[in-house]
């Protein structure tokens, strides 16, 4: 079919410096490249997720990638009423023979965060800040404190949920204090995976000189050399790669699961923070993720049966 | 000659479709009490705010002390020497008196300054002109007489010259008036100059120089007032003669229909205002309870709608206890009820006549089936009221708000006569309300007595008590202090309102 | 200084001028992001009224409005503000889904809907009985509690979405998806009928039902004792007390009127569009409603219309949104913003204006 | 145990500051007779101009001076039409919500291209923390060290306006002229006007004094207690901030003190996440969350008596109906 690309982003919208912003700068990326021009939208409330998709779809667009577990029940709508149409879906599955459904083992990178977090804390205490308390979250929650773990077995981790309205996204003032509370426990390193509360988390670790990590999107220029890395998750090539196997006629669907292996999660290593980790500290991190990949060790995903071992 | 203290020449004011004010021309000279007199809605109110720079006149000049000049606010009014004591109080009651004295001209920035002086200057107001009260009450806790007060020293403090009293004796007990009459005769001495508004035609003849009468926003005539009589005033203001007073024949009483057995109450503060008062009302008789205001006669007639709960004693309403403090029980058992505020407690000013018309007796099979209220029936019901009572305009449709007080005051007393109770209950039935309206109310409670109806009538007005009553208690500080008929020395009842008496054992 | 207008002046001439004045303002915004805003205008206009879909979505974002809106109209006449109608709303969802999931495998969706209405509307009631007992009995503010309860409510439900009613599994804490008898059919037939195509608006039968309630809270409000008893207690509650209205009780059954039509709200976006339990579904619509009311002035016919201009906002922001993607979502807020300014706050601006242009042929008219 | 209570008590400050602030704008809005429920929008419109100002001028001071211009400008637009116009106040303040939500995340991205956000502040850029004499020397003595440098010292110069502004608030209120005219025009706005004040004029400036103390909570906000402003970041404090008035029966000294339950029930319900309690082991984070707001609710309904409000509040003043 013909390549005119779009892609739906979920509530946070497209610039939330996480998630959506990936898929918004996967989308760039290919624009840049390819000089191919894409449409995007951001809804404002449940009900036009169907319709955005459906509008895509009606002006044949092609194809269409809807970020965020929130849109499965509105892709599968939609994915049935224009079998003709290509379809992906970021975090979640809908199985259709027109969608492709990508998932990310965001625990395997949370892991190596968890690693490299234990290694650079002082304390052996570490934190963790989440937006709202959903399986999502609790999922990467997990991977982390497993990685902990296995770096400093005797290591102490703080989890702490933000809220329990949308807001909970969006509250830099209340991950300050979130992490100001762990760090006044003797936490010293504290991931985040809170949206726009993150960056409340990446300040207040900055102000008080202990490390942060950022999620999703690479965070680690928000407070150069207080960003210890940041778990990335590539739904910008997850979103690059949509666009491009349908330019390229290499368009298939079905389940991807993006894990180390896949190159679609990974820890972020740049300028900013190439002097915070130390050459032990990388080579902890490479090895579990060789580990990870060869599948030497797995990492407990909590979605598979909502507990966490460690 | 001195110029005149105030001269209105050609005022005219409308709001909206209203013309409130027709043309007025008006001499007020100086040093003397000059009255207006006028039915309710006549426009006196209005003439006096444009005087006061509360209202703007549409046309007309004002000249005070001979000098044309412009009033477009308070501000002016004030700087011109002209003080006003509005009908409906314009106070802060959560403030002092001294805050309330100081509003507006507080001297300075900060208070401090400005408070020590105002509070030596209400002292020498309060020595001079017998004006007393204590500076540090809260103003909401004062009874009105001495609200009343607090408006008179607000404007001496500024200064004022010139007094407008606007309807001041309306809430005042005979003592209270009397005591506001001997200020302002003081004030009148001092060379100020009195505009006293009144629906009282006494009052103008014992306080007045002059006076003034409006009818639907004319002022059709100035009279001095020794070359004037009440029955002329009367008539100048309604139009047509009116009977001042009251023709009844002797009482046939029946059995009893109300009776209150040592009833105890207290108020919202926790203060007892119910000692242990023991009445009963019979059919066919009216009963009037006098006193000063403020002495337990709302609370009485509050317990007795089933407003107020009795922390002991008994009531028993035609011959039935009255089970809980329940108004809509009371009602039903043949209670009616005349509330002494209509605009807080017996109308919903907000809505049209015919929706008061129903207000109490909304439950009423009467007026519709099952959950329902029929419009028909409620409208049908309110024109009936509303020809029975004479209100006008007889518009049902009319928002309640914009009838005058004395129609307002037509409206609840037929809704509750109408329905033909056993029992009314009546409190303050013609407070601000224009003769010709006495003269018909008063002649509709005497022929609900002689209907055979029980009536306990409640009212400040020492002269409608002893019109109306067929017995007269006197209420003191939560007692009845005795029982005297009708014909009772009115210097007598006027000892037990202020609590002397022989009757104390009652 | 406020001549009296006739009636179409006042509910007809000045709303619409107010209506203009905002888009005008609208429009300058607009221009200052560097596009055209007759454009927007056109694009606003057309993407909620122009055709089937987009109407079809006007009315279904405008149902969600009517339902909170006549809910904190009810409660308005009782002078009580409830500001809960969120929390009220989304607690309602809870018991609409719960009728559904537990029913659409055992009975057709015409025995489901009135079991799921009845059910949102009592969790609703409920989430709003405690504010009403305690503003009633303990005189605690009723407006603190409903803003609590809110919070509470968006507590309670993460914590069942997540804990209770998440599907095994899966990823988004929703309860699992009702089967076709937990689905609310949608309105093709009237659509049509109007000359529509209804396309894929999730336009459904609880758009009837809010029909309905604003006949039923005129009803109310106007035709029946409990309803003159609400508004004398609203109006005047001494005069109430004199009349032998009881407040507690009034206060409660008002509120808890206002709480099940806040309840049943859930009915449009659980029953009629998504078919689960979602989070965050009241999705704002009680805080609209707060708007909705005011600006429809407590009157049925009135949150009605006012229901319907925040669903065109809506409808027509995202079409606006999607067409001119220079132009994001807030632009649409912004709007929103506007339009409640100046129908709103603003109402009485261009009052005197008119009547002074309109007192000579109005005086003409009279006599 | 001891400095676990000081952190909380720390935090309990942090977290009252915008809270206190806005409560006090809301109070003199109310006590005029103007209800506010537009408080959230302009707090949420002053961190906005505060960030984008220190991003764009380097200064906090500049950023603090843009919020509290544009909230003034804001609760001026609210006067307008509840006060010149006699629209009602609550819709009005409603749009005002809208009207700052929408605005604020439009500018932020035609001017910052961030989504809305605006840059993040540097140091220089923001408030920093105010170290009080003698801080360094006695924080290792026990308790008192405790209190003075950890809870006392260090804070931000908005978190000590805010809490000065309590007791001056208090002081205006009582003591000056302007005080007593504001009062007066909420409760009986006749009144004010018979006696020669414009009640217009009084109303006015209350919504502006309501202004500032809202623009200088959103700087507090963005510019110092975070690092720069992201959408809708006020999160409901303006809400929880006008019941804070409602619970202090709009009175300035108690409002400081409603703020710090309502700020020390926050930080509470932060630190005791995860932590296992006594008896009942570790509660659900939710119910966690939901302390708060339950406590508020059992306190309103156990303890405050039934508050009066401003007798005129609500009410536009119309003389010639
Ligand atoms: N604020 C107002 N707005 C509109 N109309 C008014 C207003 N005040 C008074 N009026 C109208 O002006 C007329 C005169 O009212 P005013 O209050 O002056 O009467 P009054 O002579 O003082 O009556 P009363 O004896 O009952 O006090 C009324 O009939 C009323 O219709
Ligand atoms: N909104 C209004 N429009 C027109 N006229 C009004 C309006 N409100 C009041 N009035 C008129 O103003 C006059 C004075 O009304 P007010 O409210 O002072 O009551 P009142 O009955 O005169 O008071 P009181 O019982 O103390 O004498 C009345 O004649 C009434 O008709
Ligand atoms: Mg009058
Ligand atoms: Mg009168």
């Amino acid at each position: 079919a013909e390549l005119k690309p779009a892609v739906v982003y979920d509530l946070g919208g497209k610039f939330d410096k996480s998630f959506n912003e990936a898929a918004y700068s996967g989308a760039e990326r290919f624009r840049k490249e390819t000089g191919v021009a894409y449409r995007d939208f951001e809804i404002q409330n449940d009900a036009q997720r169907e319709q955005a998709l459906r509008r895509f779809a009606r002006s044949g667009y092609n194809p269409i990638v809807a970020i965020g577990f929130s849109q499965a029940a509105a892709v599968e709508k939609v994915a049935k009423e224009f079998p003709d149409a290509n379809f992906a879906i970021v975090d979640m599955v809908v199985d259709l023979p027109n969608v492709r459904s990508i998932l990310f083992k965001e625990h395997e990178g949370s892991y190596l965060v968890g690693i490299l977090a234990a290694m650079a804390s002082k304390t052996g205490k570490v934190g963790f800040v989440g937006g709202m308390d959903i399986p999502l979250i609790r999922k990467f929650a997990c991977g982390y404190r497993g990685g902990v773990k296995a770096a400093n077995p005797d290591a102490v981790v703080f989890e702490n949920m933000t809220g329990t309205t949308g807001a909970a996204w969006n509250d830099p003032v209340r991950g300050g204090e979130l992490a100001k509370a762990q760090m006044a426990q003797g936490a010293d390193v504290i991931y985040h995976a809170a949206g726009g509360t993150g960056l409340g988390v990446i300040q207040a670790a900055a102000d008080a000189g202990k490390l942060a990590i950022g999620v999703d999107s690479n965070q680690n220029g928000i407070a150069p050399g207080h960003v210890l890395t940041s778990m990335l998750k590539r739904v910008d090539v997850a979103v690059y790669d949509a666009f491009k196997d349908v330019q390229d006629g290499k368009w298939t669907t079905g389940f991807e699961v993006l894990g180390l292996a896949e190159g679609g999660v990974g820890y972020a290593l740049d300028e900013n923070n190439k002097d915070l980790i130390t050459p032990e500290m990388k080579a902890a991190a490479d090895e579990a993720a060789a580990k990870i990949i060869a599948g030497e060790i797995v990492v407990h995903d909590y979605m598979s049966d909502n507990a966490c071992p460690y | 000659m001195t110029a005149p203290a105030i001269e209105l020449v050609g005022v005219d004011k409308s709001f909206g479709p209203v013309h409130a004010n027709r043309d007025i021309n008006l001499r007020v000279e100086k040093g003397t009490i000059h009255g207006i007199v006028g039915e309710n809605g006549a426009g006196k109110s209005t003439l006096m705010s444009i005087l006061y720079g509360f209202y703007q006149a549409d046309r007309g000049e004002i000249r005070v002390n001979g000098r044309r000049v412009r009033i477009p606010d308070s501000q002016a009014a004030i700087a011109l020497g002209i003080g006003m004591v509005h009908q409906h109080f314009m106070l802060v009651e959560p403030f002092t008196v001294l805050e309330n004295v100081m509003l507006g001209a507080e001297g300075g920035r900060l208070l401090r300054g400005g408070a020590a002086r105002a509070r030596a200057e209400l002292a020498r107001l309060a020595r001079e002109y017998g004006l007393e009260v204590d500076p540090d009450a809260v103003v909401g806790d004062l009874p009105v007489g001495q609200q009343q007060r607090v408006e008179i020293l607000k404007a001496l403090y500024r200064g004022a010259e010139i007094l407008i009293l606007d309807e001041p004796t309306g809430v005042l007990t005979p003592d209270e008036a009397d005591q506001l009459f001997r200020i302002l005769d003081q004030l009148r001495a001092q060379g100020k100059t009195v505009l006293l508004i009144t629906h009282k035609l006494r009052e103008i003849m014992a306080a007045t120089d002059a006076v003034s009468v409006m009818r639907a926003g004319r002022m059709v005539a100035t009279r001095a007032t020794a070359d004037t009589s009440v029955e002329e005033l009367a008539e100048l203001m309604v139009g047509r003669r009116v009977l001042l007073r009251v023709d009844k024949g002797p009482a046939r009483p029946g059995e009893v229909r109300l009776r209150v057995a040592d009833a105890r109450a207290h108020d919202a503060q926790g203060v007892e205002r119910l000692r242990g008062v023991s009445l009963e009302v019979r059919a066919g008789e009216i009963v009037g309870i006098a006193g000063v205001a403020g002495n337990g006669q709302s609370e009485l007639l509050e317990a007795i709608a089933g407003i107020r709960p009795l922390s002991a004693g008994r009531i028993e309403i035609c011959g039935a206890p009255l089970a809980r403090p329940d108004p809509a029980l009371a009602r039903r058992m043949g209670l009616a009820h005349v509330p002494e505020d209509r605009h807080r407690m017996g109308l919903v000013t907000r809505f049209p006549a015919r929706e008061n018309a129903i207000l109490g007796y909304h439950r009423a099979p009467r007026y519709g089936n099952g959950p329902f209220l029929d419009q028909g029936r409620v409208l049908e019901a309110c024109r009936e009221l509303m020809a029975a009572f004479d209100v006008r305009p007889p518009d049902p449709h009319l928002k309640t708000a914009n009838f005058s007080g004395g129609n307002q005051q037509k409206i609840v007393l037929a809704r509750e006569i109408e329905r033909d109770p056993e029992v009314l209950i009546v409190g303050q039935p013609t407070r601000g309300v224009d003769v010709g309206a006495i003269e018909a109310i008063h002649r509709r409670l005497i022929e609900l007595r002689d209907a055979g109806k029980a009536i306990l009538l409640v009212s400040v007005e020492l002269d409608e008590i002893r019109a109306l009553s067929d017995r007269i208690l006197v209420m003191f500080d939560g007692r009845l202090m005795g029982e005297r008929d009708a014909a009772a020395d009115e210097r007598e009842l006027g000892l037990l309102m202020s609590g002397v008496g022989a009757g104390r054992a009652a | 200084m406020n001549a009296q207008l006739p009636r179409w002046v006042d509910l007809g001439l000045i709303p619409l001028l107010n209506l203009a004045a905002a888009l005008l303002v609208a429009g300058l915004v607009v221009a200052l992001i560097g596009q055209s805003p007759l454009e927007a205008v056109r694009l606003i206009v057309q993407g909620a009224f122009g055709y089937g879909e987009g109407v079809g979505f006007t009315l279904f974002y405008a149902t969600n409005f009517i339902f909170t809106g006549l809910a904190v109209a009810v409660a308005f006449h009782a002078g009580l503000f409830n500001i809960g109608g969120e929390g009220q709303a989304y607690v309602g969802g809870l018991g609409v889904g719960l009728a559904c999931l537990a029913l659409d495998r055992w009975l057709p969706w015409w025995l489901i809907a009135p079991v799921a209405a009845l059910a949102g509307a009592a969790f609703g009631a409920a989430w709003a009985f405690l504010p009403a007992w305690f503003q009633a009995r303990r005189g605690s503010h009723i407006v603190i509690t409903t803003i609590m309860f809110n919070f509470l409510a968006a507590t309670l439900m993460v914590y069942l979405l997540v804990n209770v009613l998440k599907v095994e599994g899966a990823m988004a804490p929703e309860s699992r998806t009702f089967e076709q008898a937990g689905r609310l059919p949608r309105l093709d037939w009237l659509m049509s009928a109007l000359g529509y195509e209804q396309g894929g608006a999730p336009l459904n039968v609880s758009f009837l039902l809010a029909l309905a309630a604003c006949v039923f809270v005129w009803a109310l409000i106007w035709r029946t004792r409990l309803g003159y008893e609400i508004r004398t207690f609203g109006a005047n509650p001494t005069a109430a007390l004199y009349a032998g209205i009881d407040p507690v009780r009034v206060t409660v059954i008002t509120m808890l009127i206002s709480g099940g039509l806040a309840g049943l709200m859930a009915l449009n976006p659980v029953m009629g569009d998504q078919n689960r339990i979602f989070l965050d579904l009241a999705g704002g619509a009680g805080f609209v409603g707060i708007a909705v009311a005011l600006m429809g002035r407590a009157h049925p016919l009135g949150v009605l219309l006012a229901a319907v201009l925040f669903g065109a906002l809506y409808q027509g922001g995202a079409e606006l949104a999607f067409e001119m993607p220079q132009i994001t979502r807030d632009m649409v807020v912004v709007i929103q913003g506007l339009v409640v300014l100046f129908a709103g706050g603003l109402e009485f601006m261009f009052r005197p204006l008119v009547a002074r242009l309109l007192a000579p042929f109005l005086r003409r008219e009279e006599g | 145990m001891f400095d676990a209570a000081i952190l909380i008590l720390d935090s309990t400050v942090r977290l009252s500051t915008p809270l206190l602030l806005v409560c006090l704008a809301g109070l003199y809005s109310e006590r005029a007779g103007v209800i506010d429920i537009g408080l959230e929008g302009k707090l949420l419109a002053g961190a906005f101009a505060a960030a984008a100002a220190a991003a764009v001028f380097g200064s906090p001071w500049i950023g603090l001076a843009a919020a509290v211009g544009v909230s003034i400008a804001l609760a001026l637009l609210h006067g307008l039409g509840c006060i010149t116009f006699r629209g009602n106040q609550i819709v009005s303040g409603v749009a005002i919500n809208f009207l700052a939500a929408g605005l604020t995340a439009l500018l932020g991205q035609a001017w910052f291209s961030q989504g809305g956000r605006t840059p993040a502040l540097g140091p220089e850029q923001r408030f920093g923390e105010l170290s009080l004499p003698l801080a360094q020397t006695l924080a290792d003595v026990p308790v008192l060290g405790g209190i003075w440098s950890e809870l006392i010292s260090g804070h931000s110069i908005l978190v000590y306006l805010a809490f000065a502004m309590a007791p001056i608030t208090w002081w205006t209120l009582g003591r000056t002229r302007f005080g007593l005219r504001l009062r007066a025009v909420g409760e009986n706005p006749a009144a004010v006007d018979t006696a020669g004040i414009s009640v217009a004029r009084m109303r006015y400036l209350a919504v502006a004094c309501c202004g500032a103390l809202c623009g200088a909570a959103g700087a507090y906000l963005s510019t110092a207690q975070s690092a720069g402003f992201i959408k809708d970041m006020s999160a409901g404090k303006g809400f929880i901030a006008l019941a804070a008035l409602i619970f202090a029966k709009w009175r300035p000294i108690p409002a400081m003190f409603a703020c710090l339950l309502f700020g020390f029930l926050d930080a509470a319900a932060i630190r005791l996440q995860g932590v296992s309690l006594p008896v009942i082991g570790s509660a659900p984070v939710e119910l966690i969350q939901a302390l708060p707001y339950l406590l508020t609710v059992v306190l309103l309904a156990g303890f405050i008596g039934a508050a009066r409000p401003p007798r005129a509040g609500g009410v536009p003043y119309v003389k010639e109906r």
